[in-house]
């Protein structure tokens, strides 16, 4: 048997994420952000992190409202249902932080170059656009076969990814199911893989279907068991969307001191222990849980 | 009895109606996610909708969503997939028609929601592109849903996010865009098209109650008015049920103000969980 | 309700295979080839198609023994357990076949240039080789970036693609599982799908699990019910490899006579009513079905 | 008793030797799939094989297999997936070693498996690439299994399918190639490498009972040897017992004649179905 990966999440966020990585979340859009891992960064002082991604609904905008970011490179930064960010806006408009602007296909461009080995991709997107004055991984470049004007999006590839996922093994066998974003390419591009999990389950489940593996185990340098790990974003089989923390947080990080407040409520005291459920509460937790359930039909791998 | 209906829920009645039976419509956000659903709700059974986070789907959600990523949009979808899968339909040409919104927009239909003040040292930044200028580069058609403000309306963007016809006729294809552009602005007061020649914005339609001396003092440059100018349909009480079916709560609908969510800036609205 | 797609396979074949098309197929490589919608195309006998396919284990041998092909688009025509195809061999020999030679990177690039709409995608293999020589959709390109050697690989957009799956509805909704290969990006570049499976069932299997699903409906034009439509090759869940069926083949091959002997029994008894799994008879079916089944465990897509 | 091992057994037995444990290994069909299960159950348990059809697998097959893509491979597989999810793998530089086959190999490690007499007017076609371009190229090492008669080892291949070291010493770096190359060549009389200096192949080991003057004879330029010879170690019993349980019918490695099955051509082998 191969070694365990499983260890605890301060110190996969202690040994993988060191000051100064790149680091690729929210890949899977508006579910399954590893919020979880993302507060530890905060609570262990990250500094000049290089965030990766489409969109990020409030998870950057923590990580850099706490001051852990010096550069991003995605396509939109805010809070999916009411729009702007308060500490990314005011880390911008003060030129605290530094911005490559993508669209989302460009950015899904640059992670899939990075996945497949390459030093860029070529997309017919952005062409005439200002994303060019703001994102020096964007250049022109003549089809040789067409001679149409074509968008080169140089590769992406972050020193981490960090996906929460539904379940996996010890061994950083995994399965994921939902939308599924830029996940494949951030983690194919990336020199190592953090995962934080709903479930740490038998590798045989996992085994049972491997089509629903997002990225095989030998990429994966550590798995994190963390049950509520993607809160407030929804992940599918297990919890939905809890609008109201988002809403909460947007109200909140207006002014910096609300920031802080918010972050001593909801960041500082997770522990070593990984207590966040506690901290939910049972009743939240309950009205967030799956009501409907809709089961896959099964399908047979055998010989 | 009070207004029949708000402000949101005749531009999310009029973005429905630019959808036609068995498109392949790119959802995006908030008004546009909600007139998909009452397109597919009245007219446009056999619409498909795309979502940018790698969601195919050609059946209403069976709950009401608050954002294209809520599980019920996800349940009993079509396709679960990766986004550069639904982005190469849009690249691939099989989309036919996208909805987007602005801080920003110019005559030519081009739109900002990256920096308000230019990107050297930006008055104010805006969450940026996401898939907005991919839906305006490469879906056949795009339609624009804002808020109209003579500050927002201006001759020329600071920033161009997500290109309309750039700087007039022959821009997007010089540029090697492969086809596309606007059809459409659906705003609080009206309804603007583009001239096929001049490719510029032109008023078509103005909401019930507001003039055209309105719409232009909110214009920043001066704005043609079409020779046949219609008046915006109101919704009929068919299609504001299915809109409150889906918004329940008026989330999204319910302001009586022209301040819309859809906008890319803080609100002050009553704030509920919706479930 | 959209129409059903569903239609016998003589009339998919029909309808969406006209002489002189580019018929991608085998995108599964060594599974779930196609075999039964390839057999249909002998006996409409179809002229000067192109095929396009990674290798094609046999299939593609057929078609170009019975004189339906002018052009291959491939990495590899042959019998994969025992090697070169007669056929093949005697139709490139006497000139009467244009191939364009591919590695599999780059018939896959060709592939995904063509499903996501570009002209071109960039890889880093084939460098040096002669493949160049043999295949003008080859070309070197400097990386706008790193100014490195690049080999460019043009697009691929075949006018249809001809997939075998395990379950699919009349809508087109459909699963697929095992090894993919390039099916997913040869459904997408191609300009229709026609579907063939070994079982029609109800929308709610197909929707119960979204994530399975290889390609949107509305991407489809025709869906055929073929039960052991893929026979000899595998299809995962319902039968294994006929290894005695590819030796057959390949030792009756081996002369255009024997090749018509094969043709005559293999082939033409086929008929409208489709009754190829009365032809291989209970005795092989039964050898081949699965004996050790392997059920994966299922997920929630509920809310 | 008469041989206790076939030649084949022996070249499958020398493939397995070059996987190191816990290396990533692209499998190529026949011999080196062989060769890659060998190493699995003996001196590499950490291995893992990818495989160009989209299977990665660290735990071998659960009963035989005949071809890379029979179900018992894809039965309990790491990961099903795409062509490009795996051959991305390799061009990303994961793979640290690949075993290809060839009809014709030169000096300099170049391969031909398409045209025999040039590619205008052939003599003889052969099934092509497949995925051995892609592993000669992207690689971090390759592993060439052949057998070896002197109108296969040519000075110069007809038709380079699959780069080695080209034209000789930096000529993969020029053409644009990111790594890797040949480090072994496996055939029917002996194990050869490459000189670091010069990239030709030199005999390193020859098998029990061939001598390097047949070697010699059987290649088609002044061959050099290494200055300490080696001869190739017999497979253990224990190795042969493991061949034997995964090809238990001996349809790769039955033959005690030296044409090998692995290269593409026609062979008069007894049939059988293995089930």
């Amino acid at each position: 048997m191969s070694p365990s990966k499983l260890v605890s999440l301060s110190e996969a966020v202690s040994r993988w994420v060191p000051d100064g990585a790149a680091v690729a979340m929210g890949c899977a859009f508006e579910a399954l952000i590893p919020f979880a891992a993302g507060h530890e960064m905060i609570r262990q002082e990250k500094k000049r992190l290089t965030l990766i991604g489409p969109i990020s609904d409030i998870l950057f905008d923590q990580l850099v409202g706490a001051g852990c970011v010096s550069r991003i490179q995605a396509a939109w930064v805010g809070n999916v249902i009411t729009g702007s960010a308060y500490p990314f806006r005011r880390a911008v408009e003060e030129g605290r932080l530094k911005v490559e602007d993508h669209s989302n296909l460009t950015l899904a461009m640059a992670l899939k170059a990075g996945a497949m080995g390459l030093s860029f991709m070529p997309a017919r997107t952005a062409l005439g656009s200002d994303l060019f004055q703001t994102n020096p991984g964007l250049k022109t470049l003549t089809c040789p076969f067409t001679g149409q004007t074509l968008t080169a999006v140089s590769a992406i590839c972050p020193d981490v990814a960090v996906v929460h996922v539904q379940r996996a093994d010890a061994l950083g066998n995994s399965h994921m199911w939902g939308n599924l974003g830029v996940t494949r390419e951030a983690c194919l591009a990336s020199r190592h893989v953090l995962m934080t999990a709903e479930e740490i389950v038998d590798s045989e489940v996992l085994l049972s279907d491997p089509n629903r593996v997002v990225v095989p185990g030998f990429r994966v340098s550590a798995v994190v068991h963390a049950p509520w790990g993607a809160h407030p974003s929804p992940v599918p089989g297990y919890y939905n969307r809890d609008h109201e923390a988002f809403l909460d947080y947007q109200k909140q990080s207006r002014t910096p001191r609300g920031f802080d407040r918010w972050k001593e409520k909801w960041v500082d005291p997770v522990g070593k222990g990984y207590r966040y459920p506690e901290l939910l509460g049972k009743d939240r937790m309950e009205a967030l849980m799956i009501q409907h359930r809709r089961p896959s039909v099964p399908v047979d791998y055998g010989y | 009895m009070e207004d029949a209906y708000t402000p949101v829920e005749l531009m999310v009645t009029a973005a429905a109606r630019e959808i036609a039976d068995e498109e392949v419509v790119f959802v995006g956000m908030r008004i546009p996610l909600l007139g998909f659903l009452l397109a597919k709700h009245t007219h446009a059974p056999h619409a498909v909708g795309v979502y940018e986070l790698g969601v195919v789907r050609d059946t209403p959600a069976p709950s009401s969503i608050l954002t294209m990523g809520d599980l019920p949009n996800l349940s009993g979808a079509s396709w679960l997939a990766n986004t550069d899968d639904t982005m190469g339909l849009l690249q691939r040409g099989l989309v036919d028609v996208s909805f987007i919104g602005g801080a920003q927009v110019d005559r030519f239909g081009n739109l900002n929601t990256s920096y308000i003040g230019g990107w050297r040292s930006p008055g104010t930044r805006l969450p940026g592109s996401g898939g907005a200028c991919d839906l305006a580069c490469l879906a056949k058609r795009h339609i624009i849903v804002m808020v109209h403000e003579r500050r927002r309306f201006k001759k020329r963007v600071d920033y161009m996010t997500s290109p309309g016809y750039g700087e007039g006729p022959g821009w997007r294809a010089q540029a090697g865009l492969p086809r596309g552009g606007p059809s459409a602005v659906i705003t609080t007061l009206g309804i603007f098209r583009f001239d096929e020649d001049s490719c510029e914005m032109v008023l078509a339609s103005v909401h019930p109650g507001v003039s055209v001396e309105t719409v232009r003092s909110q214009t920043g440059w001066p704005l043609k008015v079409a020779p046949h100018l219609l008046q915006t349909p109101v919704p009929t009480e068919a299609e504001l049920a299915v809109i409150r079916r889906f918004d329940p709560e008026g989330y999204w609908t319910g302001s009586k103000k022209e301040s819309i969510p859809f906008v890319e800036e803080a609100r002050s609205r009553k704030k509920k969980n919706i479930p």
